[in-house]
């Protein structure tokens, strides 16, 4: 794996850690890198989206939950990590009135959909706590929050030719519902437990209209229509 | 002066180093981080006669040093792989493995032979087809076939038997840890007239969500490869290649050069690269690179000098 | 009300946390660290009818998270541990289980009825004995009996039915992972009459060391456990589970709460500890202070509850 | 197992490294603890002889050979180490003239010794760079170093009532080959690999004169004598 080195890796709330690595990464929003330490535990790399990108270092906020971002969590400035990418397809080129609407971790990454859109509206939902919202307000004209209860309440998907979704199942699935009957045209990010993160494993395959789809390789991001809803279980 | 080079059952092969089934898709995937010339061969995800979506639910999972898999041979089936893949991938200077599964012995036959058929018909076009093919009697993720045929020599003799009678093109028989007795399989293999065994495809075993007080996979059980499983596979290696004179290929766990070299000198003819590959996406070039150098720093100039020493 | 206590073949223990053979001495060195009266039970270090040396050169080795281990049933013999460790076992709070193994059918039927004879003659003295009996027909590391015994169904049953036949102590047959058949061998010790069945043993399994171009373990072959081998373990307690009706001890890789939980849903009535108390000398301790919280959290009075619901 | 802060890890030489740890430690020359990671890889803790003690810490001179020793140089301080002992005999309670043999990182469980006994005479012998050395010499009334070659050479066994030595097997096995015929007595730490390090598990066995020893029970300190020599084999 590619090395690379650390530049700051800090909490921003309890958990939730954003680290910025050194070098000039590609990517597009939606897309995602595969991360691990040096170390030879946990086995595989852990798939993270890109949060940022700056002209000499990318960035990725991420949530402590396992073994894996646990890891991750404890390095060090000037410490090396290893991370490959970008994969998967991103969030689509639109024109016309866009929603973003992200629940969690899932607001990452939104983050880089609302620099290229800035007209764009952005709804973050938090379950406890807030995180990473000044990083939004700087960018987009409209930031709504929500800690606790349900973000998707607030959207009018009406209002939006199109919508870009990341975040808990449940929410996910409110806001399919929600946007039944409108025309607002809705693409969600999905997750799968990964292995190769390049399409070879078929490790992370997830259901469509139209047959298996790898959510690393023609995902993570499907117009909401093309997967089956109840197949988004949480892993 | 050093050489990587071998043989394995007819087919010559510039290292030892294949890529395993199921773990480097038809080879498209790796291409832009391990040339593919670099290999001295790639076995294409595990082909059944028809497509297979395979298996709903939680497909992956890790375990300490190990990974669970429960992808239940998904594949475009044999006519499509022959149409969408093949030519590209014998395009690429290394060697060609298609590895066969099927869900009763009438499909694992059909699937052969028209592999078989499409090989001959493309040498009359001076064309390259499929190098070898690596019979998958050792899945554990499927309910139908696959690992049934592969617990007891007896069932398995019939496959060998009739998949043999069907095909001239070098056969690996690929042999499952969960056999009663591999070393038997393994001699059983060698006098039905395979001309090799691979060895080990994945153990059964299983993985508890506790919360919601179910299996993880949907087939309850999954496939356990990865480091964890080194030493096993590396024990029934060296059994196998003790008992048959035919090629032996270690496969389980292998995540090093060293790794390699434990399973040359247990009796190796070649080695497959699974699961490394997730944690290394350049691990073919890695150690194709890693095993010339060791062989230079130890002055070992062929592999054969240590081959099956212990 | 929680109560974690359960019955295994009709021994009443507190928890169903049991220390493995071979890990935890005769419990002597643990006690200042562990009160073994925290414990549902001790297994100790498996006893021969003869003392026993052990195996030479390197005995101990870590494999990704896995232990590889060639002790070979070092052990002061069955009349040294009546005497000499019995009555401080007896005094603990616990139930103390005797793992026998041999090196013929012989050993092992000598060995069990001195240990069941003793017993008897303490119980007349109104003194506790060895509550259980474990017999051992799968250890990896000595080169005559042990495994041998465990691989195949009709060897074994030779062995359990002859012990059975001397002793009224409550018996569990210690299964191999290495067995042929582990479900068919379960049958076979329910049908002898064996009270219970505990598994798994290690795996057998290797590591060779390249540098001097020879296997790390004198006995070429070593035991691997540890939390490399629990998936597999996990899905052959539960294919055992469902076969038989007498008590099913879990045993492989375990090292958490969540691991035990696992096995119990998986059907274990019990569990055993072995490499993890090397990871944790406290292991003991933490499991059975972890395994009541968890009860409480999950408001799961008795793990009745849970066994067996997969 | 037991959790402590460590207050410094720094190298001392190239892949020698010193870990302080805080908290009120007991232990006597020669005995060892069993030190890992709060990480669950590798699996089990490794045997690290006591290097010093102070008031409250406790010093460990460790050289990163794995992946054990290479995660412990990777911590910092501030950050949490496991450890349980001191386990083992350590070295005896002697009387009269005493020389103390060390060869690389054998020379760390022999400052201790040094402290205790500051008449010893001590001597380090190093394969390419010494380190440690000034340690030695604030204690020690003679310390001799010999970097590359034997040290065994400028040792006299004749001059010593005790000899202590702790080093590579076949530094240990000149030491006895040249102690033979001289009343010196010898006394040598051995090494084997370990996992319970309590006496348990039956791992660390060395074959003595009179049966199997466990290294981390009844040794790891043994008179030279009692152990079968071609049983030393490095591990
Ligand atoms: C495309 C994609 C983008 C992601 N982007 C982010 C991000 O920007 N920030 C962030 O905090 N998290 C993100 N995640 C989720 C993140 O990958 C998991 O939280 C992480 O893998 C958990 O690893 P762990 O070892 O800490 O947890 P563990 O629970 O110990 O992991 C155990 C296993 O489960 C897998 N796993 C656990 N949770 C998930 C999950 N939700 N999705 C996939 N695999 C999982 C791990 O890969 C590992 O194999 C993303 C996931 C995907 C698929
Ligand atoms: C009583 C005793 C005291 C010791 N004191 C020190 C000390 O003060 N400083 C120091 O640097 N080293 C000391 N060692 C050696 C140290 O334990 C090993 O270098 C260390 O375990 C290597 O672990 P690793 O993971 O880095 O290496 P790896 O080679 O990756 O270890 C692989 C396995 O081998 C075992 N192993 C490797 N080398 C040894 C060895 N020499 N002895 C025992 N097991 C080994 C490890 O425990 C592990 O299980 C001592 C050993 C013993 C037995
Ligand atoms: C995700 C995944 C899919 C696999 N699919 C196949 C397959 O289709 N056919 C097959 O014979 N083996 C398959 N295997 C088994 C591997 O080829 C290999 O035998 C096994 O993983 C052990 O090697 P490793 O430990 O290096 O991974 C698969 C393994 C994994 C991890
Ligand atoms: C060092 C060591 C010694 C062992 N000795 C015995 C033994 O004497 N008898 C026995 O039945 N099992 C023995 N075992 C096997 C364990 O009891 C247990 O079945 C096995 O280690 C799997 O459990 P674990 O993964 O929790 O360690 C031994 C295991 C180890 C690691
Ligand atoms: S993670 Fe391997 S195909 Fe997507
Ligand atoms: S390490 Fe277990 S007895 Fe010494």
């Amino acid at each position: 794996m590619a090395m690379a080195m650390i530049i700051s890796n800090e909490a921003l709330a309890p958990q939730i850690y954003v680290m910025k690595v050194q070098g000039d990464y590609k990517g597009k929003m939606g897309q995602f890198y595969m991360l691990r330490s040096g170390m030879s535990y946990p086995l595989l790399p852990r798939p993270i989206s890109i949060y940022d990108i700056g002209e000499h270092d990318i960035s990725f906020l991420y949530r402590v939950v396992g073994e894996g971002t646990q890891q991750l969590s404890k390095l060090l400035p000037g410490q090396e990590i290893k991370l490959e990418g970008p994969f998967g397809n991103g969030f689509p080129q639109v024109e016309g009135s866009l929603g973003l609407i992200g629940g969690g971790m899932g607001t990452a990454p939104l983050l880089l959909a609302a620099k290229h859109y800035p007209h764009a509206h952005v709804y973050l939902g938090f379950a406890e706590q807030s995180f990473g919202v000044e990083a939004f307000q700087a960018v987009a004209a409209s930031v709504q929050v929500k800690v606790g209860g349900s973000i998707v309440e607030q959207v009018n998907p009406a209002r939006y030719k199109y919508m870009f979704s990341c975040g808990p199942t449940p929410m996910l699935q409110a806001l399919a519902l929600q946007t039944v009957g409108t025309s607002s045209r809705l693409y969600i990010s999905t997750e799968r437990h990964m292995a190769c993160g390049i399409g070879a494993c078929l490790g992370c395959t997830i259901r469509t209209r139209t047959g298996n789809r790898r959510v690393c390789k023609e995902g993570p991001v499907f117009p909401v229509e093309e997967v089956e809803l109840d197949d988004l279980h949480g892993m | 002066m050093i050489s990587m080079a071998c043989n394995i059952a007819g087919v010559s092969m510039k290292n030892p180093i294949i890529m395993a089934s199921g773990t480097y898709g038809f080879g498209r995937e790796y291409q832009e981080y391990v040339a593919p010339a670099l290999l001295g061969g790639i076995v294409g995800k595990g082909l059944t006669l028809h497509p297979k979506d395979g298996n709903q639910g939680v497909r992956i999972n890790e375990t300490a040093s190990g990974l669970l898999n429960s992808v239940g041979l998904e594949n475009p089936g044999v006519v499509a792989f022959l149409k969408d893949e093949l030519d590209e991938m014998t395009r690429w200077d290394t060697a060609v493995i298609a590895n066969i599964g099927g869900a009763n012995l009438e499909e694992y036959v059909q699937a052969v032979a028209l592999i078989t058929e499409n090989a001959q018909k493309r040498r009359t076009m001076n064309r390259r087809g499929v190098d070898m093919l690596e019979l998958n009697i050792s899945c554990p993720n499927v309910k139908q076939g696959g690992m049934q045929f592969g617990v007891q020599t007896e069932m398995a003799r019939d496959v060998v038997r009739q998949v043999r009678n069907v095909t001239t093109l070098p056969l690996v028989v690929k042999l499952s840890p969960n056999a009663e007795n591999i070393t038997e399989m393994a001699i059983m293999c060698e006098k039905e007239g395979a001309d090799g065994v691979s060895l080990i495809n994945t153990f059964s075993a299983m993985k508890i969500d506790i919360r919601r007080r179910r299996s993880v996979f949907e087939n309850t059980y999954a496939g356990l490869s990865g480091p964890a499983i080194k030493p096993i596979a590396l024990r029934m290696v060296h059994q196998v290649a003790q008992a048959v004179s035919i090629p032996v290929i270690g496969i389980g766990g292998i995540s090093s050069v060293e790794d390699i070299i434990e399973f040359t000198m247990a009796g190796a003819a070649a080695i497959q690269i699974g699961t490394y590959n997730f944690i290394q996406l350049r691990a073919g070039a890695e150690l194709v690179e890693g095993l010339e150098q060791w062989m230079q720093r130890e002055k070992v100039n062929s592999l054969d000098e240590i081959r099956g020493i212990i």
